[in-house]
C-alpha cells in the first residue's frame, strides 16, 4: 500500500517492446467477434435443437439483465480511466436504487433516473473526497462506501418508505418507462425467426430481441456507451481525464488540474452506477426499491469492465456475456446449459484447428483434452444440476478471463494515490 | 418506425391457439364440511404478554411475516391482549442473534413467544429449555425434544395441490409453470403439491419449473428481476398459468404474466388485494393461502385457554390452515365445485398429497 | 553564437528574474534566497551538484511548486504562478529531468494534452505537430504510442510539447543526461537554431564542458543558494567546478590494475526474448569478469543493459545460454540462490528495487540477505543481529541518519545509496553488479562509493559496472564493453578511449577510434 | 506516547466522529441518541450478549486475519466469503461421515476445513500467477460458485438430510465437538475462540519474526525491491493466497464444532465482507484487528437492543461504514503529519536545515 511513493514518471528502463503494428482496427475486431459469436450460437442451436439460444426472448432477457451491469461497469470505467479504483460501485448503485424509488414514485421514471444519478454521484463524491483529497487507499474507501450505501438506504427506507408502503424494506411502486419497438421491422423479423431457417432465423431472433420492447433506459445506456467512448477518446476533456489515469504527474505538469478531473471521473462514475441502480428499480418486473435488490451487480459491473479491458466496447461485451449467460440459465435452465457446453466444444474445435495451423502443438493438445472432457460431460449428463447452472455466468466469466486476461491493460496509474507537488 | 408498446400484446397473444387441457374426471361434489374450529367462545387473554420474533422482512413484508402479524392483531382485538412485542431478524445474521432475540423476549416476561420461520428452530432448541415455563411456538418448524415449543406447521402441499388444479383448469395451452424462490425443502412442498394437483386434474399437462437460486443463497426471494426473467422463459416455452412461491421475486412473475397477458397464482396471502402488486392484479386468478394468521391466533387463544392440546398437529385443508383465495372473481362456480371436490377428497384422505417434488 | 541578440523583447528587459526565492521541504531547505536573471534570447545554464536545488527552482518558475518567499518577474512584470497552466500562459515551458510522458497515449495525445484549445486534438493538431516535429528532428508518426519510442525520441517529444505551447522561455532540466555525445550535439544544433529564432533557454547540467559549449551565461547553485553568475567562456571548468562544490572535484580514476586471471563470472551465449516472435532483447552475450577486475558496460539506455543485469541476477529467465559463477552453473537458480552464491547487487533504481521505503533501516538490511547470518537464523529473523550489523554499515559507510529505526524514506538519496552499497558489500560477495551506483547522489557520497568499490576490487572482488556516466565508466573500469540493441558490439580500452569515441560506438555510428574495437562479427553500423 | 498518538488516537477520533454522525442522524429522525447508545451499552450486560460478542469477535477475527494476510502483499481476497462456506460444508460432511477418537476427530475436521479453504483459494491464485487474472474479479466469481457448490453438496441426494423444513449435513459425532467454557445462563464461549487467539499470535510471530513474514511484507511493500532481494512475487502470491484461504476455511469452525455440529440453511453469510472491513480497520495488525473485530461484534450484538427503544437497527451499519472511512482518513492525516515531523527531525539532527 505504499505505491504512492513510487514515481510513475520514472524513465523507462527497458527496451520498448517492438510490437507489430495493429493491422485490424478495434471496431473491426469487435465486428468479427460478434459475427463469430452469432455463427457459433446458431450452429450450436441447430445441432442441439435448442432454439432458445438465439430466441428473441432470450436476447431481450439478456438485454434487461445486462443493463444494470453495463451501467455499473461504465461507472467503473470513468473512475478507473481517471486513475481511481472504484470497488464502491455496489454501494453507489444501492444509493441509486433508493434515489430512483424515492423520486420515481412521486414524479415518474425520468425523475427517478435523475435522482438515481444524483444519489450515486453523492457516493462518488464521498469516494473522491476520501481518495483524491485525503489520499486514502482506494479499496478501503470503496469498501466503506459499500457499507455506508447499504446502511444509509436501509435507514432512510425505514424512515421514509415504511409509512408509505408499510414495509421498511420496500418502496411504494414506481411508474415505469413505456417500451418501444421498431414495429414493422420487428414483425418481419418475427416471421423470419418463425421460419426456423438455419442461421437466418437465428440472426433474425437476435436482431428482433434487440429492437423489440426497448425501454428508453436501454437506448440511453447504449448512447452512454457510445458517448463514453466519444467523450473519453475523442474529446479534449477525455484526453485530460485519461491522462490522469495514465500519468497524473505529467498531466499536472501540463496544466491539467488532476484533482478536478479525478473528482469529475469519480463523481460521474457514481452517477452512472446510480443509474445502474435505477435500471433495476425501473425494470418492469420490479415494484420499486427493494432491500438487497442489487445483489452484487456492482461487483459484476466492475468485473465486466476489467473483462472489457477498460474500454466501453469491451465492457459492453462483458456485460452482454454475463447477461446472456444469466438469462439463458434463468429462462431455460439445465438443458440449455448443456447446449452451451456443446457450443464450447465447437469453439474449442475451432481454436484447436487454429493452433494447429500456427503449429502450436502444446496449446492444440490442451484444447483437444478440454474439448473431449466437455463433450463427455455433454454426452453423459441429461441436465446440469440447477445448483450449478445458477452460477454459469460466473463460471463463463472466469473461463473467458483465464483465456484472455493477459491481453488486458489497465491504466498505468490506476489505483495509485496521487498527491500534488 | 418505432412504436410504443402497449402491454398485453406480447408473445402471450399466440397462446390462445389451443383450447386447453383434456381434463381428468371431475371429483364428486363435496358435501359442505367447513372447518368450524372457531366457534365463537369468549376467551380472555388480557393477562398474556405476547412476543413475536419475525423472520427477515418482518411486519410489512406482504408475505408470511405479515400474515403472522395479522394473527397477532386479531388476537389483540379479540382476546384483549394488551402487551405485545415484535422483533425482526436481519438478513445474514448469525444464529446467536436469533437466540438473543428470543431470550430477550423470554426474560422480559413474554409468554407465549412465537418464532416466525423455520430459521428459529435451532435457536429455540437452545433457548426453550432455558425458560421451561414460557410457552414457545415456531411457525414452519419443529423443534424436537423441547416440550414447551409448539410447532405450527402447514400442509403447503395441499394448498398448492388446489393451485395446481386451478392452473390446469385455467390453462389454454395445457402448459403451466412454477417459479420457486430458493430451492429449499419448504418451497419443495409448494412445488410438489402444485405438480400433483395439476397432473391430477389434467394428466397430460406440461409443467415448467424454475428455482431462482439454490439452497443457501436466499437472494432468490429478493430478486424480482430474476423472477420476471424466469417467468418470461416459461411463458415463451408455452406456459400460460404461473404459480410462484418466490417471496418478493414473485412480483416479477406477476409482471411477466401481466405483460404477456397470461395468468398467475399468488402465494401465502391473497395477493390479488396486495398493494404492491396492484398493477398486475387482473392476471392474478387466485392465491394459495397459508393461514399463518390463523395458526398464530389459534395458538395464542389456546395458550389463553391453557389448552394447547386442542391445536391441530398440522394446519391443513381440514382446519383451513391452507386454502385458496377467490378475490377477483376468476374462479367460477364450476371450478369452485371442482376445487371443493378435490379438497374433500384430500381431507378424507382419498388423495394423499406428496410433499417432495419429483425432481 | 557567442554574441546573443535578444530579438523578441526590448533589449535590456530580462526574460525572467527570480529574486529571493526560498523553498522549504520538511527537513530540507531546497532553495534559500536564490537570485537569478535570465536575459532574453540567451542560453542560461544552471549548474550545481545533486540536490543543490536546481530542479526545485525550475519547478517554482514553472508553477509546479509555490515558493515560500521571493518573487518572479517575466518580461518585466511580476507574476504569480499557481499552476503550470499559469506559467504556460506566460510563455514558459519545461522539459523535465524525468520524462513526463504517458506511455499508453500516442505522441499526439501527449503533445496536445493541456493545450487542446490551440488546435484541437484532431487533424489540425496533427499537422501542426508534424510541422514542428521537423525542427526537433522527430520523425515518427504522431499516432504511435509513446511506449514504442526510444529515449532520444522521447526527449524530442518533450521538446515538441513545449514548442507546441508556443513557449518563449524553455527550461531544459538535464536534457543530456540520457543522451550520448552525438545526440547531445544534435540537440545543441537544434537549440542554437531556435535561439536564433528568439527562444530563451534555461539549461541545467552537471557537465561543465556542455555548459561551456552552449551557454551564454552560467549561474551556479550550491546548497540551495546562488553562488554567482559567470560567463562560461571566461572561466575554466576547474573554476566552475570549485564554485559548484566548494572544493576540488573528485575523480573516479583508478591507478594500478588489480586484475587477476581467476574468472569469477562467465556468461555464455545469453539470450532473452521479451515476447514471442519479436527481436531478442539480449542476443548471444558472452562476458567474463575476473577477480579484481571492473568490467564496464557502456550503452544508451534501453539497449539491454537492464535486462542483462536482471538476467544475470535471475530476475528474468534467459531464453538460452548459461551464467556461471566460478565453476558453479547458476542458470537454473533463482535470484536468492544467486545472491547466496556470492553476488551483491546494487540496482539501478534504489527506490524501486533497492529499498523498502517505509521500513526501518534495519529491515532494509535484511532484504536480499534474509537467509543468512547475521540477520537471520534458519526460518527465523535475527532482529538483534540485523540491528547490530545495520549500525556497523551506518558507521563504516558514513550513512547520515539519526538512527536505524527511521524509515528508509526519511534519508536523502545519497545516504540511501550508501546504505544499499554497504549492504551489498556486507555478504562477502565475490561478484558485485553495480548499476548506476552513483546516479543522482551528491559528490561526497559519490566519492565514498567510488572508494568503496575500489577497495573491494583491490581485495579481489569482481565488479560488473553499468553506468550512463561515461567519465565514471572510463575512470573505474578495467575493460569496457559497448552494448547496442541487445548485443555486445565493441570493446574499449579505458586508458585510451574518450567519451566521444564511446558515444559513437554506443549509437552504432561506427568505430572511429582505435581505442574502440568492434567485436568480431558484430555489425557496428546497425541493422 | 508517540505510539499512542500515532496508533490509538486516530481510531478513537474516528469512533467519536462516527458516533457523532450517527447521533445527528438519530436526532434528525426524531430519536434520542443518548437513549439509543445507552441501550446498546447496557445490552452487553443482558443475557448472553457479552458471550455472544466474544464468540462473534473470534469468528470475525479469523476472517479478518485471512483478509489481512492477503493485504500484507496487496492481494485483495474478496473470496473469503466463498472460501469459508465451501470449507464449512466439506468439513461438516467430512466430520459427519465417521467418528474418530475425541480430539483427533475435531482436529481432522479443522484440518480439512483449512485444506478446503486453501484449495478453493488456490484457483484464483493459480489463475493470477499463470494467467494474470485479476484476483478481485476471480474471487468475486468464485464466491458465486461457492454458493452453488455448497447448495449442491447439501442436496438430499448428495450429502444432505432433511430436518423439518431445514436441510443440513449429517450431524457430526460428539467426538468431533469442541467443548466451550460455560458461563451458565450467560452462555458458552466457544472453545475455538482460543484458536482465533492462537492464529492471531501466530500471525504476529510470522509477520514480525520469520523470514517468510518478512518476505511477504517486502513483497507487499514493493514487489520490485522484493524481486531484487530474491523474493519471487509469484511464489508469494501463491503462498499468501493459500494461507489466506486456509485461514478463511476456519472461519465457521468455532460455530460448527462448538454449537451447530452441522452445516445447514441458516449458515451465516457476509462474514468475509465484514472481515475485509475489520482488517482495514485494524490496519492488518493483529492487535488492531482484534480491536476492530471486538468493535464490530459489539455493534452487531448490541444493535439488537435498538429494537427495544424503537430505533432502526440499520444505524449500526451506517456507523460501521462511517468508522471504516473515518479511521483511514484519520490515519492518513496522522501519517502525513508524522512523516513530515520525522523528516524534519532527521533534517534537524543532521543539520541540513539551514537558517
Ligand atoms: N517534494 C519534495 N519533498 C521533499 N523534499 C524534496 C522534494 N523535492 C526535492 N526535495 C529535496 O530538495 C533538495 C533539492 O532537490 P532538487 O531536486 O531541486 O535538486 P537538484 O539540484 O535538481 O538535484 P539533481 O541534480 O539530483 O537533479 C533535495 O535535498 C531533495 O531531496
Ligand atoms: N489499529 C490499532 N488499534 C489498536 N491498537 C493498535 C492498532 N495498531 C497497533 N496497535 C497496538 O499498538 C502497539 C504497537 O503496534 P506496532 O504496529 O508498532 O507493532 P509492531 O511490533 O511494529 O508490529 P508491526 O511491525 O506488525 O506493525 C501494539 O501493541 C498494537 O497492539
Ligand atoms: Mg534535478
Ligand atoms: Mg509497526
Amino acid at each position: 500500500m505504499s505505491t504512492s511513493l513510487m514515481n510513475p514518471s520514472e524513465a523507462p528502463t527497458t527496451v520498448p517492446p517492438p510490437r507489430k503494428a495493429r493491422r485490424i482496427p478495434g471496431w473491426a475486431t469487435a465486428m468479427i467477434g460478434v459475427a463469430g459469436a452469432v455463427v457459433l450460437l446458431s450452429t450450436t442451436s441447430y445441432l442441439t435443437g435448442v432454439p432458445q439460444l438465439t430466441s428473441t426472448g432470450t436476447i431481450q432477457t439478456a438485454v434487461r439483465l445486462a443493463l444494470p451491469i453495463l451501467l455499473a461497469g461504465l461507472g467503473g470505467l470513468w473512475a478507473e480511466r481517471a486513475g481511481v479504483v472504484n470497488i464502491g460501485l455496489e454501494g453507489m448503485m444501492i444509493m441509486g436504487t433508493w434515489g430512483a424509488a424515492w423520486a420515481g414514485y412521486q414524479w415518474g421514471p425520468w425523475a427517478a433516473l435523475l435522482a438515481a444519478a444524483v444519489f450515486g454521484a453523492l457516493g462518488g463524491l464521498l469516494h473522491a473526497i476520501a481518495t483524491v483529497t485525503f489520499g486514502v487507499n482506494h479499496i478501503v474507501s470503496g469498501v466503506a462506501i459499500n457499507l455506508l450505501g447499504a446502511g444509509l438506504t436501509k435507514y432512510l427506507s425505514t424512515l421514509i418508505f415504511f409509512p408509505l408502503s408499510n414495509n421498511p424494506r420496500e418502496s411504494p411502486s414506481v411508474p415505469k418507462f413505456d417500451t418501444y419497438s421498431a414495429a414493422g421491422f420487428s414483425d418481419w423479423l418475427g416471421e423470419l425467426e418463425a421460419q426456423q431457417r438455419v442461421g437466418l432465423s437465428d440472426v433474425a431472433g437476435i436482431l428482433r430481441g434487440l429492437v423489440t420492447g426497448v425501454s428508453p433506459l436501454t437506448m440511453l445506456a447504449v448512447a452512454l456507451v457510445i458517448g463514453s467512448y466519444l467523450v473519453l477518446w475523442k474529446s479534449r476533456f477525455g484526453l485530460r481525464l485519461r491522462s490522469c489515469g495514465e500519468n497524473p504527474v505529467a498531466a499536472e505538469s501540463l496544466g491539467v488540474n488532476v484533482y478536478l478531473y479525478k473528482y469529475i471521473g469519480v463523481i460521474g462514475s457514481g452517477a452512472l452506477a446510480g443509474m445502474g441502480g435505477a435500471a433495476l428499480v425501473l425494470n418492469p418486473g420490479q415494484p420499486g426499491y427493494l432491500e438487497g435488490q442489487t445483489n452484487g451487480r456492482g461487483f459484476i459491473g466492475l468485473a465486466a469492465m476489467i473483462f472489457g479491458n477498460w474500454r466501453p466496447g469491451g465492457l459492453l461485451g462483458g456485460a452482454a456475456l454475463f447477461g446472456y449467460a444469466d438469462g439463458l440459465q434463468l429462462r431455460s435452465g439445465g438443458k440449455t446449459f448443456l447446449a452451451l457446453i456443446y457450443g464450447a466444444v465447437l469453439l474449442l474445435a475451432v481454436i484447436v484447428i487454429w493452433q494447429l495451423v500456427r503449429r502450436r502443438w502444446f496449446a492444440a493438445a490442451g484444447g483437444v483434452v478440454a474439448a473431449v472432457v466437455l463433450y463427455a460431460v455433454y454426452y453423459s449428463v441429461d441436465e446440469v444440476p440447477s445448483e450449478l447452472t445458477t452460477y454459469a455466468p460466473h463460471l463463463v466469466t472466469l473461463i473467458v478471463l483465464a483465456v484472455a486476461s493477459q491481453r488486458l491493460r489497465m491504466p498505468a496509474a490506476d489505483g495509485v494515490v496521487y498527491r500534488r507537488g | 418506425a418505432c412504436a410504443k408498446d402497449n402491454g398485453g400484446t406480447g408473445t402471450g397473444s399466440t397462446n390462445n391457439a389451443s383450447g386447453g387441457c383434456k381434463l381428468a374426471d371431475k371429483p364428486a361434489a363435496a358435501t359442505a364440511t367447513s372447518g368450524s374450529t372457531s366457534a365463537d367462545e369468549k376467551v380472555d387473554g388480557s393477562a398474556l404478554k405476547v412476543g413475536l420474533a419475525y423472520d427477515i422482512g418482518g411486519r410489512g413484508d406482504a408475505s408470511f411475516n405479515d400474515s403472522a402479524a395479522a394473527g397477532l392483531d386479531k388476537a389483540k382485538s379479540q382476546l384483549g391482549i394488551k402487551e405485545v412485542k415484535e422483533l425482526t431478524a436481519a438478513p445474514n445474521e448469525a444464529e446467536d442473534a436469533k437466540q438473543t432475540r428470543l431470550r430477550q423476549l423470554a426474560s422480559e416476561g413474554y409468554s407465549p413467544i412465537i418464532g416466525v420461520g423455520f430459521a428459529y428452530a435451532e435457536s429455540l432448541k437452545v433457548v426453550a429449555p432455558e425458560f421451561p415455563n414460557v410457552k414457545f411456538a415456531i411457525v414452519d418448524g419443529v423443534v424436537e425434544g423441547a416440550a414447551n415449543v409448539t410447532p405450527l406447521v402447514f400442509a403447503e402441499e395441499q394448498g398448492s395441490f388446489l393451485a395446481g388444479v386451478i392452473a390446469a383448469y385455467q390453462s389454454k395451452t395445457c402448459h403451466v409453470g412454477f417459479v420457486g424462490g430458493v430451492k429449499i425443502p419448504l418451497i419443495g412442498k409448494f412445488d410438489a403439491g402444485f405438480e400433483q394437483g395439476a397432473k391430477t386434474a389434467a394428466p397430460d399437462i406440461k409443467i415448467e419449473k424454475k428455482y431462482l437460486t439454490p439452497a443457501g443463497d436466499f437472494t432468490g426471494f429478493q430478486d424480482p428481476t430474476k423472477g420476471q426473467e424466469a417467468a418470461k422463459g416459461q411463458i415463451e416455452a408455452g406456459a400460460d398459468v404461473l404459480y410462484h412461491a418466490a417471496g418478493a421475486s414473485g412480483k416479477g412473475v406477476f409482471s411477466a404474466a401481466k405483460s404477456a397477458n397470461v395468468k398467475a397464482i399468488g402465494v401465502d396471502s391473497d395477493q390479488y388485494n396486495q398493494a404492491t402488486v396492484a398493477e398486475s392484479k387482473d392476471v392474478i386468478v387466485s392465491s394459495m393461502l397459508k393461514r399463518v394468521d390463523v395458526a398464530v391466533f389459534d395458538f395464542v387463544k389456546a395458550v389463553a385457554k391453557n389448552d394447547l392440546a386442542s391445536l391441530p398437529k398440522v394446519f391443513d385443508l381440514k382446519v383451513d390452515g391452507v386454502g385458496y383465495a377467490e378475490s377477483g372473481g376468476k374462479i367460477d362456480a364450476d371450478l369452485k365445485a371442482v376445487l371443493e371436490g378435490y379438497k374433500a377428497q384430500i381431507i378424507e384422505g382419498k388423495i394423499k398429497v406428496s410433499d417432495k417434488p419429483t425432481s | 553564437m557567442s554574441t546573443s541578440t535578444p530579438a523578441a523583447t526590448d533589449a535590456g528587459t530580462p526574460a525572467v528574474v527570480l529574486s529571493g526565492i526560498t523553498k522549504r521541504f520538511p527537513g530540507v531547505v531546497a532553495n534559500s534566497d536564490v537570485h537569478l536573471t535570465v536575459r532574453a534570447g540567451e542560453v542560461h545554464a544552471l549548474c550545481g551538484e545533486n540536490g543543490a536545488g536546481k530542479s526545485t527552482l525550475m519547478k517554482i518558475l514553472y508553477g509546479m511548486q509555490q515558493p515560500d518567499e521571493g518573487t518572479i518577474e517575466v518580461a518585466g512584470s511580476p507574476v504569480r504562478f499557481r499552476s503550470p497552466a499559469d506559467a504556460i500562459k506566460a510563455g514558459i515551458g519545461m522539459v523535465h529531468q524525468h520524462f513526463m510522458l504517458a506511455d499508453n497515449l500516442t505522441v499526439q495525445e501527449n503533445v496536445v494534452l493541456g493545450a487542446e484549445s490551440l488546435h484541437g486534438i484532431g487533424g489540425k493538431a496533427r499537422k501542426v505537430i508534424q510541422e514542428l516535429a521537423k525542427s526537433t528532428g522527430l520523425t515518427v508518426d504522431p499516432g504511435v504510442l509513446v511506449e514504442r519510442l526510444g529515449v532520444a525520441d522521447r526527449q524530442r517529444v518533450e521538446i515538441l510539447k513545449v514548442l507546441y505551447r508556443g513557449a518563449k522561455v524553455i527550461i531544459l532540466d538535464e536534457p543530456t543526461a540520457v543522451l550520448v555525445p552525438q545526440e547531445v550535439d544534435e540537440l545543441f544544433t537544434t537549440l542554437r537554431a531556435m535561439q536564433a529564432q528568439g527562444f530563451t533557454f534555461l539549461f541545467i547540467s552537471h557537465k561543465l564542458d556542455e555548459v561551456r559549449a552552449i551557454a551564454d551565461s552560467v549561474t551556479v547553485i550550491r546548497r540551495g543558494t546562488t553562488v554567482g553568475t559567470a560567463d562560461p567562456k571566461a572561466v575554466s571548468s576547474r573554476q566552475l567546478a570549485e564554485m559548484m562544490v566548494g572544493s576540488e572535484l573528485p575523480s573516479p580514476e583508478t591507478r594500478e590494475s588489480t586484475v587477476t586471471d581467476r574468472v569469477v563470472l562467465r556468461v555464455e551465449d545469453l539470450g532473452l526474448v521479451a515476447e514471442e516472435g519479436t527481436r531478442p532483447v539480449l542476443d548471444a552475450i558472452d562476458l567474463v569478469v575476473r577477480s579484481g577486475e571492473v568490467v564496464g558496460i557502456a550503452g544508451v539506455e534501453g539497449n539491454g543493459q537492464t535486462e542483462l543485469v536482471e538476467t544475470i541476477m535471475g530476475m528474468r529467465k534467459a531464453h538460452h545460454g548459461r551464467v556461471l559463477l566460478g565453476d558453479r552453473d547458476l542458470t537454473r537458480l533463482g535470484t536468492l540462490a544467486r545472491r547466496e552464491a556470492g553476488i551483491g547487487y546494487i540496482p539501478e533504481d534504489r527506490h524501486r528495487q533497492g529499498l523498502l521505503l517505509t521500513q526501518p533501516l534495519w529491515a532494509n538490511r535484511i532484504l536480499g540477505y534474509q537467509t543468512r547470518t547475521p540477520v537471520s537464523k534458519g526460518q527465523w529473523l535475527d532482529l538483534a543481529g540485523a540491528k547490530k550489523d545495520t549500525r556497523r554499515i551506518v558507521d563504516e559507510f558514513d550513512v547520515r541518519t539519526p538512527g536505524i529505526d527511521v524509515p528508509a524514506a526519511a534519508l536523502s538519496g545519497g545516504n540511501q545509496q550508501k546504505l544499499v552499497v554497504g549492504r551489498e558489500l556486507s555478504g562477502d560477495p565475490v561478484l558485485l553488479i553495480a548499476s548506476h551506483p552513483t546516479r543522482g547522489v551528491d559528490v561526497g557520497a559519490q566519492a565514498l562509493i567510488w572508494d568503496e568499490i575500489k577497495r573491494a576490487r583491490a581485495r579481489g572482488l569482481a565488479v560488473l559496472l553499468i553506468s550512463a556516466d561515461l567519465d565514471e565508466l572510463i575512470g573505474l573500469s578495467d575493460t569496457i564493453k559497448v552494448m547496442l540493441r541487445g548485443r555486445l558490439v565493441a570493446d574499449a580500452d579505458p586508458s585510451t578511449v574518450t567519451p566521444e569515441d564511446l558515444g559513437s560506438a554506443m549509437t552504432g555510428a561506427g568505430a572511429t577510434s582505435p581505442a574502440v574495437e568492434a567485436v568480431r562479427g558484430a555489425d557496428l553500423e546497425g541493422e | 506516547m508517540g505510539i499512542l498518538r500515532g496508533k490509538l488516537l486516530p481510531p478513537a477520533l474516528a469512533i467519536l466522529f462516527s458516533a457523532l454522525l450517527c447521533g445527528i442522524a438519530l436526532v434528525v429522525s426524531g430519536a434520542n441518541p443518548a437513549e439509543a447508545f445507552g441501550a446498546m451499552v447496557s445490552q452487553v450486560g443482558e443475557g448472553t450478549t457479552a458471550v455472544d460478542i466474544v464468540n462473534s469477535t473470534g469468528t470475525y477475527y479469523i476472517a479478518a486475519l485471512a483478509v489481512a494476510i492477503g493485504f500484507q502483499m496487496n492481494l485483495f481476497n474478496i473470496g473469503v466469503e466463498g472460501q469459508y462456506r465451501v470449507a464449512a460444508v466439506v468439513a461438516a460432511v467430512f466430520g459427519g461421515s465417521f467418528a474418530l477418537p475425541p480430539g483427533l476427530h475435531a482436529l481432522a475436521i479443522i484440518l480439512v476445513a483449512a485444506l478446503v479453504g486453501a484449495l478453493w483459494a488456490a484457483i484464483p491464485a493459480i489463475l493470477k500467477v499463470t494467467r494474470g487474472v485479476n484476483e478481485v474479479i476471480s474471487t468475486i466469481m468464485m464466491n458465486g460458485l461457492a454458493l452453488g457448490l455448497a447448495a449442491y453438496l447439501i442436496r438430499e441426494d448428495v450429502f444432505g438430510e432433511l430436518r423439518g423444513n431445514n436441510i443440513r449435513t449429517p450431524e457430526i459425532h460428539e467426538s468431533g465437538w469442541v467443548p466451550g467454557i460455560s458461563f451458565g445462563a450467560s452462555g458458552t464461549v466457544f472453545g475455538l475462540v482460543f484458536l482465533a487467539a492462537a492464529l492471531g499470535i501466530g500471525y504476529w510471530v510470522m509477520m514480525n519474526r520469520t523470514r517468510f513474514g518478512f518476505e511477504l511484507k517486502a513483497s507487499g511493500e514493493s514487489s520490485t525491491a522484493a524481486a531484487a532481494g530474491g523474493v519471487s512475487a509469484k511464489k508469494m502470491v501463491l503462498i499468501a493466497m493459500l494461507l489466506s484461504g486456509g485461514i478463511a476455511g476456519l472461519v465457521s469452525m468455532p460455530e460448527i464444532l462448538g454449537r451447530d455440529h452441522t452445516y445447514n440453511l441458516n449458515f451465516p453469510a457476509g462474514i468475509g465482507f465484514s472481515g475485509i472491513a475489520i482488517a482495514l480497520l485494524g490496519r492488518n495488525h493483529p492487535g488492531g484487528i482484534a480491536f476492530g473485530a471486538l468493535l464490530w461484534a459489539f455493534l452487531d450484538k448490541s444493535g439488537l437492543a435498538l429494537d427495544n427503544v424503537g430505533v432502526p437497527r440499520e444505524i449500526v451499519t451506517i456507523m460501521q461504514g462511517a468508522i471504516v472511512l473515518s479511521v483511514v482518513v484519520a490515519y492518513e492525516v496522522v501519517r502525513r503529519v508524522e512523516l513530515a515531523a520525522e523528516q524534519r527531525r532527521v533534517g534537524k539532527e543532521l543539520g541540513t536545515v539551514a537558517a
